[in-house]
């Protein structure tokens, strides 16, 4: 009883201080953004959070954004979506419609940010997508749809490349991919990959999401033999499968994980088996470059971020940071809030940021970027490529 | 040989099965009330072990006492003062009760520790038990042997105890009980106790082999109700039969059809066995 | 002519009991057949497999020639086969007339839903519940429940109705009510079946009795032809007993 | 005759609601009208023969599924809706004939199970529903507004041929005899009550709804993954929603559908991370305090406070 009331207590608290912190200020600019704060995704949806805060955080620090000569202070609606694909659609369009937003930052991932775009398309609201790198969100011919990630294929171009170059005895793959949206394409691509550089791919499985084991199919790539060991999953997912990969004894040349090992979770949570273990991402804080955006230089904003969180920002909140820098440009150059001219002011960006070079693809997707590969050397993750921002060489297993 | 490692795997990973399921069946088969805040339970139960761990250096086969003991306060506490109200509904009011109180537990541990995946990671690993051509991670196997030791001790108890014939007595007939003088609103408290510490004790054991997080609960869940419907409810022995059978299944199956099936596999078992054998592998011959 | 109801060999075991053992037995139309038996002998479990409940292991159950031994409880029901319950069984949160309704809908006569509330107001009316109709089933006292079972039975339409122990707890007072209403129910040409513990009911009302002993038919006749049979009186009293009576005119009851 | 007075009442009174509000106010309506459907078929399964049912999610996954495999062979939009609705009642009507001899907690263990079954399979058949990467329906050739009015239509339709359903079987033997089964099944068999068939009839009624609602649904959002169309919230918020407005009415569940989704709007607004919380007090409160739902709390004053629930 005692917990129930106490939960209540801070469900009361909590509402009394979401209504009196509301913004009343008369010139703000609302941008939406419905994120998964609970659910299966919340540990995503809170990485976008905090790039969005800090976003804005600095930029009403610095005065607000200028519109035509007038500042105007950036306001973030937030709302959860609970990790429930509908809902992020159906609280897209309350955004719009209810609260006004001028602009959008799309849900969570690919599959969320497809859905969620028809509705920013029908009203004609320049939405940007921080987290989705699949083609076929882009591909709709949708006109106010723009993402800072990458297609998926470029996280493995690379990888493969580094790898057949590097080692010639690593002829064996072996690819273990969550099936789900993401991490499935990117295993579909890797398989192609491996078949394009003669690679022969040993073993391919999917997994259920939510599985609570992989013995089974570890023992499978035990059998296997392969050199090479491509799994792809959540972060949850690859711990676990790091963890038993290590109790049966399997350990290739290379081992590749993607999406975890970007996370600094990943690493606390496999200690030292996290050493060796590759991966690509579309952006690392290792990176540099010189930006016109309110944080100017990638050391500034690595800066800014541990100054208020403690922590070295990975590539989703940087990704979600810049999507506030770039819709932040975009607003300044068009010199008003219509979200037309907004949109035209971001189909012909052209310009550097602390996230990197910016520039939109027809589809609306970013083009610009290179995104590094990096390997978990001495407990951190280290860039291998590209050869500008490099830090290490590869390190291929015995 | 594969198939050594195959069988071997399913072994462990059943034991584990088995720790989840214990309490859930506890509950189930003795106070008729699907507890759905099992697997927030045993989340809870492993958050306690990754906070003993990581500001006291105490290891998780000990806090798992510490765990056990503090979540049978917690299950007490939620048995005396709202489940015992409407013990005596149908089904569907206990079911959703008990779901309605597991949005809640789940929601604060979110507010609480955030989704983050965490995990216990020992400062001296177990390592792998080669036998052979066959490997053994060691820290499932300890914490199996301890799950196995908890459970052993939860059957004496249940057996040998004034307070464990008790709950057999209300098990087997409520109103009987009543009439002979048991106490049996404190009995089903207790009971509810003893299903949440052994939740929390297998919670403490189980972080150091997942990553912890809110959101496990569920998995760890349905993982309890097949391993109750395939050993049969509220019988220690079945709780581990189904846990080993579960185990296995999910093993072989994840092996011959690809591990994306072995979920499905065991979903399509349960409903076989629910059609043809509702009472599960071992009948319900209860705690005797 | 075929006999109303007939048993021909019917056995029901459960696991390794032999709960009824290879029981013949027939039942003529407009008959009232008492059936009597220590506890355990098996009476109810005859009428379970009769009304489908727990169908024969072994044997058939012939309704009028035709055989019912595998039909559905609620087949054997619409056939006009009608029971009552030890432990009675309303539907708790119902009127009492809709209770009853719910035999003339489902098994009765009744064409419609409306139809059958009409009939039941009727069958309330015999059997002197039509005061309390409208309270929930749930609110009745143990003597009203046992009319209201008697009720329902009746509304079903039956050529055949068993009754299981519709006086068990009852007074005396309420019993004499029972037994009248019992009668006036055959009256109607209603063919009875009586399950009763009390010797002294049973053989008051019975035109017939037929006696289980573990599961086993020993004895069919006359109330006056079955009291004095040493079998039956072994079965009630043990052996010693009987052959003390032995010789002896049989009591008035045991 | 009431009833159905109400109903074309409560129908006109919602025809009028595009009048009222802009598309966002018609997209709750839309869900409104949903959940009313999905509470009105549990209403039939749960609450008429009191087998407490998780299989709404089921049925609501496999109409979205059907109707959206069949768009994607070019089928007419109203023959898929219908054929959701068909192969949903033909899945009832098998699964049923297996799990509806269960009791209790084992029915609802089993109706949950098939869910989970269900949206396994569409997880590993890629080829026909795109598996883990969820399928994308064809969008409508419509303004943002004819679409909105369009689905908010279709729903509400289909919420009152729901209703109409409703109440045609609480006045039919059909009815009469789910509530013979749900007070005590043992007995309603010995009074001629085709248990067994009547059962199925109720879980059948309880799916062809269910299963056109997820076929609007998935036309509606034009998207649809796994996680979303087998989500088990949509098995328990029907369940919460006719405990709320009173288990085994007519009305019960379109009442129960309308404060259960009002409540959560405003706490989404309100409270950014903890309406999972907010949602679990309320069921708490429900059960431990108004067993009979509102209309019953409001109907019979404060005199019918208990802690126990009567209803099975």
């Amino acid at each position: 009883m005692q917990a129930v009331r106490t939960v209540f207590a801070a469900a009361l608290a909590l509402g009394l201080f979401a209504s009196t912190s509301a913004v009343r200020a008369q010139d703000v600019i609302k941008v939406g953004a419905p994120l998964p704060l609970t659910g299966a995704l919340s540990p995503e949806g809170l990485k976008q959070q905090r790039g969005y805060n800090l976003w804005a955080e600095t930029a009403n620090a610095a005065g607000g954004i200028k519109v035509g000569g007038k500042p105007y202070k950036v306001e973030i609606v937030y709302v959860d979506y609970a990790s429930n694909t509908p809902r992020a659609v159906q609280v897209a369009e309350r955004l719009i419609t209810e609260d006004k937003a001028n602009f959008l930052f799309a849900p969570f991932g690919s599959g969320a940010a497809k859905a969620a775009s028809g509705v920013s398309e029908r009203y004609g609201i320049p939405t940007i997508a921080a987290t989705a790198s699949s083609r076929e969100v882009y591909d709709q011919g949708y006109k106010f749809l723009f993402g800072t990630f990458t297609p998926n294929e470029t996280l493995i171009d690379p990888l493969t490349e580094i790898v057949s170059k590097g080692d010639p005895a690593v002829k064996r793959v072996a690819i273990l991919a969550r099936n789900d949206l993401l991490t499935l394409s990117l295993a579909n691509l890797m398989q192609a990959a491996a078949k394009a550089k003669g690679l022969e791919v040993v073993m391919m499985e999917r997994y259920a999401i939510g599985t609570m084991d992989h013995a089974s199919a570890i023992t499978q790539m035990r059998g296997a033999k392969p050199d090479w060991v491509f799994a792809t999953g959540y972060i949850n997912d690859l711990i676990l499968i790091r963890k038993q990969m290590a109790d049966q004894g399997v350990s290739p040349k290379v081992l590749t994980m993607i999406a975890g090992p970007a996370y600094k979770e990943f690493t606390e949570a496999t200690g030292p088996l996290a050493e060796n273990v590759s991966s690509a991402s579309w952006w690392h804080p290792a990176v540099r470059y010189k930006g016109v955006d309110l944080f100017g230089t990638t050391e500034a904003f690595n800066a800014a971020f541990e100054k208020k969180y403690n922590v070295v920002p990975d590539y989703a909140e940087a990704s979600a940071a810049a999507a506030g820098a770039i819709l932040q440009l975009a607003i300044e150059k068009a010199g008003t809030l219509d979200p037309a001219k907004v949109r035209d002011a971001l189909a012909a960006m052209d310009l550097v940021t602390f996230y990197g070079p910016v520039k939109f693809g027809p589809t609306g997707q970013i083009t610009s970027l290179e995104p590094p590969v990096f390997q978990i050397q001495g407990g951190k993750p280290v860039v291998v490529f590209p050869a500008a921002v490099k830090q290490a060489d590869f390190i291929f297993g015995k | 040989m594969i198939y050594l490692q195959v069988l071997a795997n399913g072994l462990v990973l059943g034991g584990l099965y088995a720790a989840i399921a214990v309490g859930f069946s506890l509950v189930w088969g003795v106070l008729n009330v699907i507890n759905l805040l099992h697997g927030s339970f045993i989340v809870l139960g492993s958050y306690v072990a990754f906070f003993a761990y990581a500001y006291f250096g105490i290891h998780p086969f000990l806090s798992a006492g510490i765990a056990g003991a503090a979540l049978f306060a917690l299950g007490y506490v939620v048995q005396a003062g709202l489940v015992n109200r409407v013990i005596a509904a149908p089904v569907l009011i206990t079911l959703i009760l008990t779901f309605g109180l597991d949005l809640i537990l789940n929601n604060a541990m979110l507010l609480a520790f955030s989704a983050d995946y965490r995990k216990v990671n020992l400062a001296h690993p177990l390592g792998s038990l080669e036998l052979g051509p066959i490997f053994l991670p060691g820290d499932r196997v300890a914490a199996m042997v301890l799950a196995f030791l908890l459970t052993a001790l939860l059957y004496r108890v249940l057996r040998d105890s004034r307070i464990g014939r008790a709950i057999i007595a209300v098990r087997m007939d409520r109103e009987a009980a009543a009439l002979m003088g048991v106490d049996v609103k404190r009995i089903n408290a207790i009971t509810f106790g003893l299903g949440a510490f052994m939740a929390g004790a297998a919670g403490a054991l189980l972080s150091i082999i997942y990553p912890i997080s809110p959101l496990n609960s569920s998995l760890f869940l349905g993982k309890a109700f097949v391993v109750c419907v395939l050993g049969g409810l509220g019988s220690v022995p079945g709780a581990m039969v189904g846990g080993v059978a579960l185990g296995l299944i999910e093993s072989f199956g994840a092996y011959w059809l690809g591990p994306e099936h072995a979920i499905t596999l065991s979903f399509s078992i349960l409903l076989v066995l629910l059609f043809v054998r509702p009472s599960g592998i071992l009948g319900k011959r209860g705690y005797e | 002519m075929t006999a109303l109801l007939a048993l021909e060999g019917v056995s029901r075991r459960f696991g390794g009991l032999a709960a009824l053992d290879t029981v013949t037995l027939s039942v003529e139309a407009g008959e009232i057949l008492g059936l009597i038996g220590p506890n355990g002998a098996g009476k109810t479990t005859l009428i379970n497999v009769v009304t489908g409940v727990h169908p024969a292991t072994a044997g058939r159950v012939l309704l009028q020639g035709e055989d019912i031994t595998r039909l559905k409880p609620y087949r054997i029901a619409r056939k006009g086969l009608a029971r009552t319950f030890q432990i009675v069984q309303p539907f708790p949160r119902m009127s009492v007339l809709e209770n009853v309704a719910a035999g003339a809908v489902f098994a009765g006569a009744a064409p419609s839903l409306k139809e059958g509330l009409r009939l039941s107001r009727e069958h309330l009316a015999f059997t002197g519940l039509a005061q309390i109709a409208d309270k929930p089933a749930s609110t009745l006292t143990l003597a009203q429940r046992k009319r209201l079972e008697l009720a329902k039975g009746l509304a079903m339409n039956p050529r055949f109705l068993m009754l299981d122990e519709v006086n068990a707890g009852l007074n005396s007072s309420e019993v004499d009510e029972a037994l009248a209403m019992i009668r006036r129910i055959a009256e109607r040409g209603v063919t009875i079946l009586v399950i009763e513990h009390l010797m002294k009911v049973v053989v008051s009302v019975s035109t017939r009795l037929a006696v289980l002993h573990h599961g086993a038919l020993i004895a069919v006749g006359t109330p006056r032809e079955v009291l004095a049979d040493r079998g039956v009186i072994e079965a009630y009293l043990g052996e010693k007993y009987a052959a003390r009576l032995a010789g002896a005119r049989p009591a008035e009851g045991a | 005759m009431r009833d159905w007075l109400l109903l074309l009442l409560l129908a006109l009174a919602c025809s009028l609601l595009p009048l009222a509000g802009d598309n966002y106010v018609l997209r709750l309506g839309t869900i409104v009208a949903m959940y009313a459907v999905l509470a009105q078929s549990w209403n039939f399964i749960g609450g008429l023969a009191g087998y407490p049912s998780f299989a709404t999610a089921a049925f609501f996954g496999l109409g979205a599924y059907t109707s959206a495999v069949l768009l994607s062979y070019g089928a007419p939009t109203g023959l898929a809706w219908t054929a959701a609705g068909g192969m949903a009642c033909l899945f009832a009507a098998l699964i049923g004939g297996a799990i509806l001899h269960l009791k209790g907690h084992y029915f609802a263990i089993a109706s949950l199970a098939v869910g989970e079954v269900l949206r396994e399979v569409v997880n590993t058949t890629p080829d026909l529903t795109g598996g883990g990467m969820g399928m994308n329906l064809p969008v409508p050739k419509l303004s943002v507004a004819a679409a909105a009015q369009t689905f908010y239509f279709s729903m509400l339709a289909l919420a009152a041929l729901t209703t109409a359903a409703a109440i045609i079987v609480q006045r039919s033997r059909l009815g009469f005899g789910l509530r013979c089964i749900q007070q005590n099944e043992d007995a309603a068999n010995i009074l001629g009550v085709n248990a067994y068939g009547y059962k199925t009839a109720a879980f059948c009624l309880s799916a062809v709804f269910a299963g056109m609602a997820g076929a609007i649904y998935a036309s509606w959002v034009h998207y649809i993954e796994p996680p979303d169309v087998f989500d088990i919230l949509l098995a328990v918020k029907p369940l919460v929603m006719v405990l709320l407005g009173g288990i085994g009415t007519v009305f019960g569940p379109i009442i129960g559908a309308f404060l259960l989704i009002a409540f959560e709007e405003l706490v989404w607004r309100s409270f950014l991370t903890i309406h999972a919380a907010m949602l679990g007090g309320i069921i708490v409160v429900l059960v431990l305090f108004m067993p009979n739902g509102l209309l019953a709390l409001v109907r019979s004053g404060l005199a019918r406070l208990r802690p126990a629930g009567p209803k099975p």
